[in-house]
């Protein structure tokens, strides 16, 4: 029934061959990018078949290892080549092949002209093809290797413009983050290997032989060392404290990659390796708690950093962050379903902001360059008023930020209410829950505001291009608007399989189909939640109610205060000022209240904000990465004059060496 | 017997080593390291007197056509080092260093 | 007279050893018999006597223990050592392959190089088959003197000489640290045969707390040590490596070492199991230390034949991980390893060939800046090479080291795995510089090619598959490296 | 364990020492009266004509290292030659006889090489 499955990852595996090995011969960029997006189209079309074939079978039996060939095998240590089909994966097959296809066919129209098309096109079916090993991989070696090539991908293609010196050192500084989270998740391998044969005989990395003896960890000291050193690796792919400042830098890649790495897919590996290793993650208590504040803290703070961005591609980059940590939170509180929710939606949505935001870079760009004017395509000071020249932009793209907002009814909502109910009402934080859910909630509120500042500057109130430009200013090719319209469309209705219960009663018992699918793979944590946590989670269905719509209200106010920021003070002058002068002044004025707001929150916060970024995250993180490269590098070369040159030095090493050797055994 | 045999055999590979170690001519240290080499034959020769046991004594057949197999080939690439730098004292052998 | 019995000899179990001596001894007559400046034909008929004592080591395995051992015990061709003469051919003839272009370019094209390069692969042979300490020095020495010769071809370049030189007055050093470990070895035990050391031992608890024994090994470890470069006896690699001429920098980080290996293995695994305490301390220290020495210094070197010099120092670090372990995986782990190092090394060093020219040679990592516009496919394969040299999946150098570490965390020496795993991530910094140079930068001038002989691209076509078929199905390898291991 | 060493190590010491000793004590109280006569080179107490450092033909070190490689190979004919006898008398003689050929034809070759090459050429 799943025999087939090995073929999604290898059609994107032959358009990466077929591009990258003829892509330059083959010139035409509509073969090439033809070629890309088929090789994705066809994995998805399976990936739609395996979904089916997984409903069609009873609850319990929809944990498949499907496998293709022995990998490598030395006595008690084996690992296949094999394909785990279980909803989590399919899930994220639907993600990655679903999002990716459409990201492709933005991308044949986005990269157009662009130089090296054929080689963007390769190294972005590589990235398929390595995601798609990551999510369906039966085993954590397996998962190595496509945890490694999502890297090597993301590292090529936030390169990819290597004229501009930051986009090497962008990618670089990625690839260095990166490096210190594999070795984390690859000496989590390790541990969890070894102890696991040291201790009870099984050499096992694979993730169904794992799950079936999870028990046995419990009471293992060693797990809590065991998870967060996985959770190590996933800090440093998923871009959370204090392995995140790469991902800021990242948005120096092509805008398609943006969306597609580093927001819809491969960032959300570290969420989706903790979702597979629940069983793990949910009997070491501490490992949860560092989880769920590390996603916390990171929700809010890269949030309070994104309010302080002028950069289109900034401030989503920082959304980005922000809202994996939430999902981070989720993961921290034991929600799990909930997180592998939100990571869902995010991908909807958040793509559908980057292709957004592609679309108004390219037109900015192309009226930019039309006048040869070298103003910033990226920066929002010089956009405004874009509403009524790309209008299938801006509804796409209010539709995906009404989403991320929260606001009900779009998809963002259903997500992120899920995980801040869980965060308060979870059982395994204690009183740790109020802070959880505050980080969350505040994270929230600036969420809105940001985004929608973002809304307001880019396409609301004048156009602040230079006017030789603005007459270039166009909307998209058709290529590029249909993904658009499509994500919005998820955006909006990818909520639904996913209703929150009480919400679900209120409108005729429908039930969460999210969750109810996903629950074979969360069903030990389910059960080792229910029989160990400290206190029942007993809250009043009015409390929930009661936070929802605080967090609704919360969205609302987010938006509120970044209407009147950033979209008032230039609408109700004009209609007052004739009929009130009198009052004019103050209106003028802005009722004060601009000034007020200033000094009471914006100024504060840009402040932080600026603070966090200028000093925190520039200085003291990217000082400690620096520090620590510098440092290896200045003992490498202080050991590079001990290689003189002299012969009868490196005699004398090798005779030191024997004595001493030879002195060691004797004297011990 | 045999402790002196093998003393004095030690302390010729000792100053075997210390002339590598400190002589400058490439030359006088292969000399060096063949006066090691002598002392190990010795050690061997000693040993397999001691032991009754000829093996100690063809390992030292072996030990000494190697070596010269090795003279040979170590002249020559002096004689082509000293054709290229009209020296063989090994502190201008540092073309290549760090 | 007491009655003469007969010593077994049995030629076939040193048959791949002579076909390449003959061979190379038709050779070298030839070679001064036949007139002409032309010595493509050497290379070919080394590689038909390479190829036929290929053939003769493949029909060698799983041969009764009879026409195994030969010379009264002194050799024996399991097939432990039928591994790694397999292993030693296949550098030899990828070295051959790469070898006729580049002599030309340098204009030192005497046909001596392939004679010698034959004669070191029948020393190294020997090497790993002795089971003699007289058998295994003297094809250690076979080799040596073959690669003093060979380090210092480029008989007209002063680095060319300088290797030569270098590696020999060390080379003879060491010679000396081992052969005195041997001379202790033979008398505390009073024999120079490896299986009956062993027995010796057995019998003899206090042998084990003898200090002659105890210092015999740990001077044979030193004299080993060099050959496989691990620190602190490494120093000689960098030099030799950075001025020997390419193609024999690329043979000489494959096989001796891999002899090296075999050697070394066979004298502490089966002839002093009692001293395994001692010598797995020995080995810890100098895993640690030879990887980590390695890759530092890697990190701030600039020519890239230097930085693979100390690249091939860290790679013969975590080959001791392996060795540390002391069990059947850890031997089979090295096994797979050197195999696989040959292939991704010497591929690599092909393509350094390439890119090099005379005189001056491209041995920058800037001068690689563009490469993978100029020449996509040879880039990919660099790229290839590149990351089996880093221990990137799915190549064999990733399932190499991933068996050498997942070994030695069998044998619990958590620590050294974690150090290893540490290395191994400090280490792609440099190999992936080299890519960033290839596919991130400009080219700052038009390449000055050399022209691209069937033979080079034979050589490169191999090592590709050679690096990417183990590393995605190691289990064709992994169980042939496991029915080669000793015990 | 340290016990065994401790004789070796002392008397290294005490090797190291007296060496040390003897040469820094003669350069110390040795009288250093340098004169012409004093400092040229010895040469079986004749007038000593010309720099003794000058160069010799490389033609010298060639011979001389062929005639040390081929010297030193005869030393195998001692050990063959006094089993010889045992092997006549075993029956084995054309066997013991071939064996040694085998070498003497491996020593021709590389002869051989050698004269082709012209290493014997003097001039």
């Amino acid at each position: 029934m799943f025999d087939n499955v090995w073929l999604i990852p290898l059609f994107p595996l032959i358009g990466f061959l077929i591009n990258g090995l003829f892509g330059k011969a083959i010139k035409e960029e509509k073969v090439i990018g033809g070629i890309g997006a088929l090789a994705v189209l066809c994995s998805f079309a399976v990936a739609c078949m395996t979904l089916f074939n997984i409903i069609s079978l009873p609850v319990h039996e929809r944990v498949h290892n499907v496998p293709v060939f022995t990998w490598i095998k030395s006595g008690t240590f084996q690992a296949d080549v094999a394909f785990l089909i279980d909803p989590l994966s399919c899930v994220m097959l639907m993600v990655v092949t679903g999002v990716g296809f459409l990201i492709h066919v933005y991308s044949i129209g986005y990269m157009h002209g662009e130089e090296g098309f054929y080689r963007f096109f390769a190294y972005l079916n590589l990235f398929t093809f390595s995601m798609l090993l990551l999510v369906m991989g039966n085993n954590l070696l397996l998962m190595f290797v496509g945890w490694e090539g999502v890297g090597l991908c993301s590292y090529l293609l936030i390169g990819y413009y290597f004229h501009k010196k930051s986009a090497g050192d962008a990618g670089k500084k990625a690839f260095v983050m990166n490096r210190v989270g594999d070795f984390g998740f690859l000496l989590g391998v390790f541990t969890l290997y070894w102890w696991l044969g040291q201790n009870h005989g099984i050499w096992t990395i694979q993730f169904t032989e794992l799950a079936k003896h999870a028990e046995l960890f419990q009471g293992c000291t060693l797990l809590t060392v065991i998870t967060l050193v996985f959770f190590v690796g996933a800090t440093g792919k998923s871009a959370q404290i204090p392995l995140y400042t790469w991902l800021p830098d990242a948005m120096e890649g092509p805008t398609p990659v943006s969306a597609l790495i580093h927001a819809a897919t491969m960032v959300t590996a570290g969420v989706y390796m903790i979702g597979r290793m629940n069983f793990l993650y949910i009997q070491a208590p501490t490992t949860m708690m560092v989880v769920a504040l590390i996603g916390g803290a990171t929700a809010l703070f890269a949030a309070t950093i994104g309010t302080a961005q002028n950069d289109i591609k900034r401030v989503l980059a920082y959304s980005t962050v922000s809202q994996l940590g939430y999902m981070f939170l989720a993961m921290g509180v034991g929600a799990f379903a909930a997180g592998i929710f939100h990571l869902m939606t995010h991908a909807f949505f958040k793509a559908c902001l980057f292709l957004g935001s592609g679309a108004v870079i390219h037109s900015m760009h192309h009226a930019l360059h039309h006048c040869h004017s070298h103003d910033d395509a990226q920066d929002m000071r010089n956009m405004g008023g874009l509403k009524s020249k790309m209008p299938l932009t801006y509804g796409t793209f209010l539709i995906a930020t009404i989403a991320i907002a929260g606001i009900p009814g779009f998809a963002g909502f259903f997500s992120k209410d899920e995980i801040l109910w869980q965060a308060f009402a979870n059982p395994h934080h204690g009183s740790l829950n109020i802070l959880l859910w505050a980080f969350g909630a505040c994270a929230a509120l600036l969420t809105a505001f940001y985004m929608f500042r973002l809304v307001f500057m880019t396409f609301h109130g004048e156009c602040r291009i230079t006017p030789k430009a603005k007459d270039h200013l166009h909307e998209s090719p058709m290529v590029i608007v249909f993904p658009l319209i499509v994500l919005a469309f998820l955006s909006v209705v990818g909520g639904y399989i996913g209703m929150p219960k009480i919400l679900g009663e209120l409108l005729g018992g429908i039930p969460n189909y999210f969750e109810h699918f996903l629950a074979p793979v969360f069903e030990f944590s389910e059960e080792f939640t229910k029989a160990h946590a400290h206190v029942a989670g007993h809250h009043s269905v009015a409390l929930e109610w009661g936070l929802m719509g605080l967090s609704v209200l919360i969205a609302f106010v987010g938006i509120g205060i970044a209407f009147v920021l950033y979209v008032k003070d230039t609408t109700i002058p004009a209609k007052f000022t004739s009929a009130f002068p009198a009052l004019h002044r103050a209106v003028y004025n802005k009722w004060y209240i601009d000034e007020l707001y200033d000094f009471l929150f914006v100024n504060p916060c840009k402040a932080l904000g600026n603070f966090l970024w200028k000093g925190f995250d520039v200085v003291v993180v990217d000082g400690i990465v620096n520090g620590v490269g510098s440092i290896v590098m200045g003992f490498s070369g202080i050991l590079r004059y001990i290689q003189s040159g002299y012969v009868f030095n490196y005699a004398f090493s090798m005779t030191l060496g024997a004595v001493v050797i030879v002195a060691f055994y004797i004297f011990r | 017997m045999l402790e002196k045999y093998l003393i004095l055999s030690a302390i010729l590979f000792s100053i075997g080593t210390l002339g590598v170690l400190i002589r400058r001519n490439a030359i006088v240290i292969f000399m060096c390291v063949e006066m090691m080499l002598n002392a190990v034959n010795l050690t061997f020769i000693a040993l397999s007197k001691h032991l009754g046991n000829i093996d100690g004594q063809v390992f030292v057949f072996f030990v000494m056509t190697v070596a010269a197999a090795e003279a040979a080939v170590g002249l020559a690439l002096m004689i082509a080092f000293f054709k290229n730098r009209e020296s063989i004292d090994v502190e201008d052998i540092n073309v290549m260093k760090l | 007279m007491e009655t003469l019995v007969m010593p077994a000899i049995n030629f076939a179990a040193i048959m791949p050893e002579t076909i390449l001596s003959i061979v190379a001894m038709v050779l070298l007559l030839l070679n001064v018999f036949v007139p002409g400046e032309q010595k493509a034909y050497l290379a070919y008929l080394s590689l038909i006597g390479i190829v036929v004592a290929f053939f003769s080591v493949v029909s060698g395995w799983n041969a009764p223990l009879p026409m195994q051992e030969g010379f009264n015990g002194s050799v024996l061709q399991d097939n432990f050592s039928l591994f790694f003469k397999a292993i030693f051919l296949i550098s030899a003839g990828l070295a051959v392959l790469i070898s006729d272009h580049y002599m030309v370019k340098e204009e030192c094209n005497y046909g001596e190089l392939y004679p010698l390069i034959l004669f070191a692969t029948a020393g190294m042979m020997l090497m790993a088959s002795g089971t003699d300490l007289m058998t295994i020095f003297l094809g250690l020495e076979v080799l040596s003197v073959s690669l003093y010769v060979l380090a210092g071809y480029n008989r007209s370049n002063i680095k060319s000489n300088e290797a030569g030189l270098k590696y020999f007055l060390l080379g003879a050093f060491s010679t000396g640290f081992l052969l005195y470990g041997m001379a202790l070895t033979y008398g505390a035990t009073g024999t120079t045969k490896i299986a009956k050391i062993a027995s010796a031992a057995a019998l003899d608890a206090t042998l084990s707390s003898n200090p002659m024994f105890v210092v015999g090994m740990l001077l044979m470890a030193v004299g080993f040590s060099f050959k496989i470069a691990a620190a602190p006896f490494h120093m000689w690699t960098p030099d030799v490596y950075e001025g020997a001429p390419t193609p024999m920098t690329a043979f000489m980080s494959a096989g001796p070492k891999a002899a090296g290996f075999a050697a070394f293995i066979r004298v502490l695994m089966v002839a002093m199991p009692t001293l395994k305490a001692d010598w797995s301390d020995l080995l810890w220290i100098l895993a640690v230390l030879t990887m980590t020495v390695g890759n530092i210094i890697a990190l701030s070197q600039n020519n890239i034949k230097r930085m693979l010099a100390y690249s091939s120092i860290a790679h013969a670090g975590y080959a001791l991980v392996g060795f540390t372990a002391g069990n059947g995986e850890g031997t089979a782990g090295i096994l797979f390893y050197m195999l696989s190092y040959a292939f991704m090394n010497i591929g690599a060093f092909a393509i350094i060939i390439l890119v090099g020219k005379k005189g001056e040679p491209n041995n920058n990592v800037e001068d690689y800046a563009g490469f993978g516009v100029k020449h996509p496919v040879l880039a990919m394969i660099m790229a290839l090479f590149l990351f089996s040299l880093a221990g990137m999946p799915p190549t064999a150098g990733f399932v190499g080291k991933f068996y050498l570490f997942s070994a030695a965390l069998k044998s619990g020496y958590v620590w050294l795995v974690v150090i290893g795993v540490l290395n191994s991530a400090a280490s792609c910094y440099y190999y992936l510089r080299v890519m960033v140079y290839m596919y991130m930068k400009d080219p700052v001038e038009e390449f000055d090619w050399m022209k691209l002989s069937p033979a080079i691209w034979a050589s490169i076509a191999i090592s590709a598959v050679g690096v990417i078929v183990p590393g995605i199905v190691p289990s064709i390898i992994l169980q042939l490296a496991q029915k080669a291991i000793l015990l | 364990m340290l016990g065994a060493y401790l004789p070796i190590i002392v008397l290294v010491t005490i090797a190291i020492l007296f060496g040390l000793g003897s040469l820094i004590f003669s350069s110390l109280i040795g009288p250093k009266k340098p004169s012409e006569v004093k400092l040229a080179p010895y040469e079986c107490g004749c007038e000593p004509v010309g720099s003794a450092r000058e160069r010799f033909s490389i033609k010298f070190y060639i011979i001389a290292m062929l005639f040390i490689l081929f010297d030193i190979e005869a030393v195998f004919l001692y050990p063959w030659a006094v089993v010889f006898k045992k092997f006549i008398a075993a029956g084995l003689g054309p066997f013991i006889l071939a064996e040694m050929g085998v070498f003497i034809v491996i020593l021709f070759v590389g002869y051989i090489y050698v004269w082709k090459k012209g290493a014997l050429e003097w001039e």
